[in-house]
C-alpha cells in the first residue's frame, strides 16, 4: 500500500522499542497521550463492563428457566435487565469498536502519528471512566429498575431506585463519546498522509467516520434528554410530567432520536471491520468500494429519521407512523447493499479460514437474519403485534451481538498480532468462534418464536406455555458464555507466551501492516506516502508469514 | 464546552505547535474544525430543549403566554444588548491579536468582554431569578399558583413555561460561566505572551464558543420574553 | 445414555407439538399472519440465498496454496443496481401492505361497543358501558367489534392481546384506543407490554370471548350496577355541571345534548370533533376548548375527579348524543 | 492529500468597519424585535420575532464567527448542525401535531388550524 516503508520481504532490523515498552510504570499509562495506549486502556475498561453486563444477563437467563422465576424476586429481575441493558449499550457496545480498535487503528491506517487532539483523547478516557464509576455506584447502591430506556413517568416519578446517579453516569459517558467522535472526524479530515485520498481510505475508516458523525449529531440529544429527566427527578417537576401538561412521548422522541442512530454506532464500525476481514482473508479488492463506503454514510444520515418505528404502538399519530415506517424501510437498503457486496467480494477469491474470517462469515449470516427480521418491525401491522415482545429482543440481539459483537471479536482477533506483537493459538480461536456462533443462535433464535407467540419482554414471571423455548434460550446462553470465556483465556495467555507475529502475519494490505508489531510510539519509522488504492491484493507479492 | 478550548489552550505552547501535526496551518485548521464540530453538538444539545419548547408551546399556548408575561422585557432586552456588546469586544480582541496589536490591547478587550459577561449574569441572577423566587414563580413545591386565581386552569402550563424558562436560561448561564473561565485562561495566556499574529488559535476558537452562547440568547430572548406579544390584550 | 435419549425424544415431541403462532381470534389476526408469512418467506429466501452463496464460494474458492494471488474482479454497475432496486421494490410492497392494514386497525367501526380501560400499577381496570366493572378480566361477545378507550393512572402501560394481534400504550393524561372484532370463542391472554415497574410481569389478565347467549347471561348474572352513563349523570348533578349546561339550552354554558361526534367550532377559530379527548380536556382545562358566544367561566375539575369519574362523565355526554339537539 | 492548506495559518482580517456595522445592526434589530412585540400583528408577531432572530444569528455567524470567510468544510459543518436540528423538530412535530387526526374526519385539512395554532 505504501512505498516508503512497505518492504515486508526482508524485514528491516526490527527495533525493540515499541509503544508498549517505550516507557514503564502505571504513570506512563495513566498520563499517556498515545492513541494506541489509550485504545488499550479503553479495552480494559469495556471488558470489565462487559463482564458486569454479562453476569447480569446470565442471572436473567437463569431466572427465566422457570415461569415463576428460578432465582430472584421480580424487583431484582427488573434491576438485572436494566443493568444488563444500560451497561451493554452505553458502557460496552457504544464505545466498543470506536474507542478500542478505532483509537488504535485510525491514525495508523491513515498514516498519521496520532489523532488530532491527543490530550483530548486521554481526557475522553477519563470522562468515560468517571461515567463508569457513577454507573457502578448506582449498581452497588441497589441498581436501577427503569430499563435502559428510562421512560418517564416511571423513571422520573415512580421508580424508587438511584436513577439520578445512573443518569449522571450515562450523561458523563456521553461526553466521552462526543469528544471521541469529534477527535476522529478532525483526524480523518486533517491528518491523512500524503496520497491518502478519501477514496483510498480503508472502509474501516469510512465506517468510523460515519459513526463519528452520529456521535457528534446524536449524543448531545441523549445528554440533554437524560439531563432533563434527572432534573425532573430531583425537583419533582419537569417537562415530561403529565400533571403539568407534559407529554411522556416527547421523552421517547428525544430518546430515540439518539438511541436509534446509536444502534448504528454499534453496527457501523463492525461493518467496517468486516470489510477489512473479508478482503484480507479472500485476498480480493472489495467489490463495489464506493457503494460500501457511501452506504456507511447513507446509513448514518438515514438513521436519524427512522426513530419513530420504536413508537408505533405508543399513541404516536397514525400519520407519523406511516412516515417513520417508509423511512425505516429505506434504511434497510444500504445494509442490503453491503451484504451483497461482501458476498460478491468472495467470488474467485483465495479464501482462508483463520479465526477472524470465521467471525466475519458468522457476522454476515447473523446480520442478514437480524436485518431481515427488522423488516417485520418496520412493517406497521406486524410491528403492532411484535413490538415489546421477545421478537424485538431477538432481532436487536442478532444485530448487536450477532452483528456488532461478532465484528468486535473478529477485529480483536485480526489486529491482536498488531496490538500485542504476538499470535494466539488459531485452533482455539476457531473453536471459540464456532461455539459463539452456535451458542448465539441457540440463545436467540427461540426468542423469535416466543416473541411471535406473544411473550412480552421484561417479564420476571411468565405464562407456562413459554417455558420450553425459554429453557432452550437459557441453555444456549450457557454455551455462549463458554464461547466468550475461551478467548479471554488464550488472548491473555498469548500476550506473554504467544509466538511473535511479525509485521504482517495475515498477508493483509493496509498501512497498519507495514509498520512493526507492536508499532513504535510514532507509528511509522518513516512517514508513509500512499500511492495505491485500498485492498490492492491483485498486485501483492506473496505474503511472508 | 470548556474542555476543547482548555485543551488547546494547554496543547498550544509557543511556538504553539504540537508534535502530531505536519505544519501550523494543519494545526489551526484542525483546531477550528474541532471547535465547529463541538458547536454542532451544542446546537443539538440546546436543540433538544428548543424542540420541546416548540412542541409544548403549540400544545399549551395560553399558559405559555401568561408565563411569558411574568418576565420583564426590560431585563431581557438589556441583557441581549449586553451580550451583543460582549460579542463585539470578543471579535475585537481576536482582531487585535490577528493584526499584531500589543498584549495590553488584547487583554483590555478580553477583560471588557468578561465584564460584560459578568454583567449579564449579575442581571440574570439578582434582578430576575431572585425576583422570581420572591414571587413564587419558580417551578416546584413553592410554585405559587394558589395566589394567582387569574391563571385559572392554565396554572399547570404556566408552571411548565417556567420550567422551560429556568432550564433554558440556567443552561445558558452555565455556558456563560464556562465562557468566563475560558476567558480567564486566555487573559493569563495573553499576559504570558503566548499569542502573536502568527499564532492565536486558542483566542479564535474560544471566540467561536463565546459567539455561539450569544446566538443561543438571541433565540431565547424572543422565545421566552416576546412571543405571544406584549401589546394590550395579548 | 437411555435417559439422555429420552430427554431428547421428549424435547423433540415438545417441539413438534409447540405452536409457532398464537391463536388467531380476531378479524384482523388472519391478515396480520399473512403478512407475517410473506415476511418470513422473504427472510428465509434471502438468508438461504446468502448462506448458500457464501458456502459455495467458501468451498470453491478455498485457498489452495499460501502464495495464491486471485485475479481481480471489477465492480459491476448492473449488479449493484440489481441488488439496490430489487430490495427497494420489495420494501415498497411491504410498506403498502402493512400500512393499509395498520390504517384499518386504527379506525374502529362505527358500531363498536366501547370498553373503558384504566391501567394502574399493576392491574387492569375495565369498565363496560352497561355498568359492570372488571379487574384483569374482560368478557365480550363474539363477532361484535369492541373499541377499547384507555388511559393510565400512573405510568405508561400497554394493552396487548396476542390472539387479536393488537396492542396500544395506555398513557397518563391522555386517551388512546384500539379495537378488535373477536371471531373465535375462547379465553385469551391479556398482557401489559410496556414495562411499568416491579410487578409488570403480573399485570396480566384474560379476555373471555363468549357466544351472544352466554354473554347476555353473564351480564345478567352479575350484581346490578348503574351504567356508566347513569353514574355520569349523577356526577353531572353532584358537581353542579347541570347548573350551567342546562338541558335544552339557555344556560350560561352550551347544552351538551347531541354534541358527541359532531364537529364544533371553538373560540380560537379551530374546528374540532367532540370526542373523548376533547371532553376530557373540557373538564380539566375548560378555557382551552371554550366555544364562542359563551363566557369562559367554567372552573377546572383537575384534582377533583379521578380517571374513572371522568370516564363516567364522558359516557354520560355520549349518551346525550342520541337525544334531540335543541340548539345551543 | 488532506485539505489543510486551503486557508493556511493566517485567517482573514475583517475590517473594523464591518464589525461596527454588524454590531449596530444587531443593536437596531434588538430594539426592533422588542418594539414589534408591543404592536398587535396577530400570528405575524411570532413570524417577525423569529425572522429577526434568524437574521441576527446569521450576522453573528457570518461575520463575528468568520464563516463568510471560512472554507467550504466549515460552512458544511454549520449547515449540518442546523439541518439536523430541523430533522428533530420536524419529525417530532409530525407526531405531536397530528395526534388528533386518526379519529378526526376533518382529516388532512385539519392541519391548517394546527399551523395557525402553532404560529399564533
Amino acid at each position: 500500500m505504501s512505498t516508503a516503508t512497505a518492504d515486508i520481504h526482508h524485514d528491516p532490523v526490527e527495533s525493540n522499542v515499541n509503544y508498549l515498552n517505550s516507557s514503564y510504570g502505571i504513570k506512563s499509562w495513566l498520563l499517556t497521550v498515545d492513541h494506541k495506549r489509550i485504545g488499550l486502556m479503553y479495552l480494559a475498561v469495556i471488558t470489565f463492563m462487559f463482564l458486569i453486563g454479562g453476569v447480569a444477563a446470565t442471572l436473567m437467563r437463569l431466572n427465566l428457566v422457570e415461569p415463576q422465576g428460578a432465582l430472584v424476586e421480580p424487583e431484582t429481575y427488573n434491576k438485572l435487565f436494566s443493568t444488563h441493558g444500560i451497561i451493554m449499550v452505553f458502557f460496552f457496545l457504544v464505545p466498543s469498536i470506536p474507542a478500542t480498535l478505532g483509537n488504535f487503528l485510525i491514525p495508523i491506517m491513515i498514516g498519521a502519528r496520532d489523532v488530532a487532539f491527543p490530550k483530548l483523547n486521554l481526557m475522553s478516557w477519563y470522562i468515560f471512566v468517571t461515567g463508569c464509576i457513577f454507573a457502578m455506584i448506582a449498581i452497588i447502591s441497589g441498581g436501577v429498575d427503569t430499563g435502559w430506556t428510562f421512560y418517564p413517568p416511571y423513571s422520573s416519578l415512580y421508580s424508587h431506585t438511584p436513577v439520578v446517579i445512573m443518569a449522571l453516569g450515562i450523561f458523563i459517558a456521553g461526553f466521552s463519546s462526543i469528544l471521541t467522535g469529534l477527535n476522529f472526524v478532525v483526524t480523518i479530515h486533517k491528518m491523512r498522509a500524503p496520497g491518502m485520498t478519501w477514496f483510498r481510505l480503508p472502509l474501516f475508516i469510512w465506517a468510523l467516520y460515519a459513526t463519528s458523525l452520529i456521535f457528534i449529531l446524536g449524543t448531545p440529544v441523549i445528554a440533554i434528554t437524560i439531563f432533563l429527566l434527572g432534573l425532573e427527578r430531583l425537583f419533582h417537576v419537569g417537562i415530561f410530567d403529565p400533571a403539568i401538561g407534559g407529554d411522556p412521548l416527547l421523552f421517547q422522541h428525544l430518546f430515540w432520536f439518539y438511541s436509534h442512530p446509536a444502534v448504528y454506532i454499534m453496527i457501523l464500525p463492525s461493518m467496517g471491520v468486516i470489510s477489512e476481514l473479508i478482503t484480507a482473508f479472500s485476498r480480493k479488492k472489495i467489490f463495489g468500494y464506493s457503494f460500501v463506503a457511501f452506504s456507511s454514510l447513507a446509513i448514518a444520515v438515514i438513521s436519524f429519521v427512522v426513530w419513530g418505528h420504536h413508537m408505533f404502538v405508543t399513541g404516536q399519530s397514525v400519520y407519523a407512523g406511516l412516515v417513520f415506517s417508509v423511512l425505516s424501510f429505506i434504511v434497510a437498503i444500504p445494509s442490503a447493499i453491503k451484504v451483497f457486496n461482501w458476498t460478491a467480494t468472495l467470488y474467485k477469491g483465495s479464501i482462508s479460514y483463520q479465526a477472524p474470517m470465521l467471525y466475519a462469515l458468522g457476522f454476515i449470516g447473523l446480520f442478514t437474519i437480524g436485518g431481515l427480521t427488522g423488516l417485520f418491525l418496520a412493517s406497521l401491522a406486524t410491528d403492532v403485534h411484535l413490538n415489546g415482545t421477545y421478537f424485538v429482543v431477538a432481532h436487536f440481539h442478532y444485530i448487536m451481538v450477532g452483528g456488532a459483537l461478532m465484528g468486535y471479536l473478529g477485529g480483536i482477533h485480526f489486529w491482536w498480532p498488531k496490538i500485542t506483537g504476538r499470535m494466539y493459538p488459531d485452533i482455539w480461536a476457531r473453536v471459540a468462534a464456532a461455539i459463539v456462533f452456535i451458542g448465539f443462535n441457540l440463545t436467540f433464535f427461540p426468542q423469535f418464536v416466543v416473541g411471535y407467540l406473544g411473550m412480552p419482554r421484561r417479564y420476571a414471571v411468565y405464562s407456562t406455555e413459554f417455558q420450553f423455548l425459554n429453557i432452550m434460550s437459557s441453555a444456549g446462553a450457557s454455551v455462549l458464555a463458554v464461547g466468550y470465556a475461551i478467548p479471554l483465556v488464550y488472548l491473555i495467555w498469548s500476550m506473554r507466551y504467544g509466538p511473535p507475529a511479525g509485521r504482517n502475519p495475515w498477508g493483509a494490505k493496509g498501512l497498519e501492516w507495514t509498520t512493526q508489531s507492536p508499532p513504535p510510539t510514532e507509528n511509522f519509522d518513516v512517514p508513509p506516502i500512499v500511492t495505491e488504492d485500498a485492498y490492492n491484493y491483485a498486485y501483492a507479492e506473496a505474503p511472508h508469514v | 464546552m470548556s474542555e476543547m478550548a482548555a485543551h488547546d489552550a494547554h496543547a498550544a505552547h509557543p511556538p504553539g505547535f504540537a508534535h502530531q501535526f505536519e505544519d501550523a496551518g494543519q494545526q489551526k485548521d484542525a483546531g477550528t474544525l474541532g471547535m465547529w464540530a463541538f458547536l454542532v453538538t451544542e446546537i443539538l444539545f440546546f436543540g433538544g430543549m428548543f424542540t420541546s419548547y416548540i412542541i409544548y408551546r403549540s400544545l399549551h399556548l395560553p399558559g405559555f403566554i401568561i408565563g411569558s408575561h411574568l418576565l420583564l422585557v426590560k431585563f431581557g432586552a438589556t441583557n441581549t444588548a449586553v451580550l451583543i456588546c460582549s460579542s463585539l469586544t470578543m471579535a475585537l480582541a481576536i482582531r487585535s491579536a490577528q493584526t499584531g496589536k500589543s498584549k495590553s490591547t488584547i487583554i483590555w478587550w478580553l477583560v471588557l468582554t468578561m465584564i460584560l459577561g459578568a454583567a449579564f449574569l449579575a442581571l440574570k441572577f439578582t434582578f430576575e431569578w431572585h425576583a422570581d423566587y420572591v414571587e413564587h414563580t419558580v417551578p416546584g413545591a413553592f410554585f405559587g399558583f394558589e395566589n394567582r386565581p387569574e391563571w385559572g386552569p392554565n396554572a399547570p402550563y404556566v408552571q411548565m413555561f417556567m420550567c422551560f424558562y429556568f432550564f433554558m436560561t440556567g443552561l445558558h448561564a452555565l455556558h456563560m460561566v464556562v465562557g468566563l473561565g475560558i476567558l480567564t485562561v486566555l487573559v493569563i495566556m495573553t499576559a504570558r505572551g503566548k499569542f502573536s499574529s502568527e499564532y492565536y488559535t486558542p483566542l479564535e476558537i474560544s471566540g467561536l464558543y463565546w459567539h455561539f452562547v450569544d446566538i443561543v440568547w438571541i433565540f431565547l430572548f424572543p422565545l421566552l420574553y416576546l412571543i405571544g406579544g406584549r401589546y394590550p390584550g395579548s | 445414555m437411555i435417559g439422555l435419549a429420552q430427554t431428547g425424544l421428549q424435547s423433540a415431541a415438545a417441539l413438534a407439538l409447540m405452536p409457532f403462532q398464537p391463536p388467531a381470534a380476531s378479524s384482523i389476526a388472519g391478515d396480520v399472519d399473512q403478512l407475517y408469512y410473506l415476511l418470513s418467506a422473504i427472510t428465509i429466501f434471502f438468508s438461504v440465498l446468502i448462506f448458500s452463496i457464501i458456502f459455495y464460494f467458501m468451498v470453491k474458492y478455498r485457498r489452495r496454496s499460501e502464495d495464491e494471488i486471485p485475479p481481480e474482479t471489477h465492480t459491476s454497475m448492473a449488479l449493484e443496481l440489481t441488488w439496490t432496486i430489487i430490495p427497494s421494490l420489495i420494501c415498497v410492497v411491504l410498506f403498502v401492505w402493512a400500512s393499509a392494514l395498520y390504517v384499518r386497525e386504527s379506525r374502529p367501526p362505527a358500531n363498536a361497543t366501547e370498553i373503558f380501560v384504566i391501567g394502574k400499577q399493576w392491574m387492569w381496570h375495565l369498565q363496560h358501558p352497561e355498568g359492570p366493572r372488571e379487574i384483569n378480566e374482560l368478557h365480550v361477545p363474539v363477532n361484535v367489534p369492541v373499541k377499547i378507550t384507555m388511559t393510565s393512572q400512573d405510568v405508561i402501560h400497554d394493552f396487548y392481546v396476542p390472539a387479536f394481534r393488537v396492542k396500544k400504550d395506555a398513557l397518563p393524561g391522555r386517551y388512546t384506543s384500539l379495537w378488535f372484532d373477536p371471531t373465535e370463542i375462547g379465553t385469551y391472554h391479556l398482557f401489559c407490554a410496556q414495562y411499568c415497574g416491579t410487578d409488570h410481569g403480573e399485570m396480566i389478565g384474560w379476555i373471555y370471548v363468549m357466544s351472544a347467549k352466554d354473554y347476555a347471561a353473564w351480564l345478567a348474572g352479575g350484581e346490578k350496577t348503574e351504567s356508566m352513563a347513569q353514574q355520569g349523570e349523577r356526577l353531572f348533578t353532584q358537581y353542579g355541571c347541570i347548573e350551567c349546561h342546562v338541558a335544552g339550552g339557555g344556560g350560561r354554558a352550551p347544552s351538551l345534548a347531541g354534541l358527541y361526534g359532531q364537529p364544533e367550532k371553538l373560540a380560537s377559530g379551530e374546528t374540532r370533533v367532540v370526542d373523548e379527548a376533547l371532553i376530557r380536556q373540557a373538564i380539566l382545562v375548560p378555557n382551552s376548548v371554550h366555544v364562542p358566544n359563551y363566557q369562559p367561566i367554567m372552573p377546572t375539575y383537575q384534582g377533583q375527579l379521578n380517571e374513572e369519574q371522568i370516564l363516567d362523565l364522558i359516557a354520560y355526554v355520549k349518551s346525550l348524543g342520541s337525544q334531540e339537539r335543541n340548539g345551543k | 492529500m488532506s485539505d489543510h492548506t486551503e486557508q493556511g495559518a493566517h485567517g482573514h482580517v475583517v475590517p473594523i468597519g464591518v464589525y461596527i456595522a454588524v454590531f449596530l445592526s444587531l443593536m437596531v434589530l434588538t430594539a426592533l424585535t422588542t418594539g414589534v412585540a408591543y404592536i398587535d400583528l396577530g400570528a405575524w408577531n411570532t413570524v417577525v420575532a423569529l425572522a429577526i432572530a434568524v437574521v441576527k444569528m446569521l450576522l453573528v455567524v457570518l461575520f463575528f464567527m468568520h464563516v463568510k470567510y471560512a472554507h467550504g468544510l466549515t460552512k458544511i459543518v454549520v449547515i449540518c448542525g442546523f439541518f439536523w436540528l430541523g430533522i428533530m423538530i420536524t419529525l417530532s412535530l409530525s407526531d405531536e401535531l397530528t395526534r388528533g387526526w386518526e379519529m378526526n374526519p376533518i382529516g388532512w385539512t385539519g392541519m391548517i388550524p394546527f399551523l395557525h395554532h402553532l404560529l399564533s
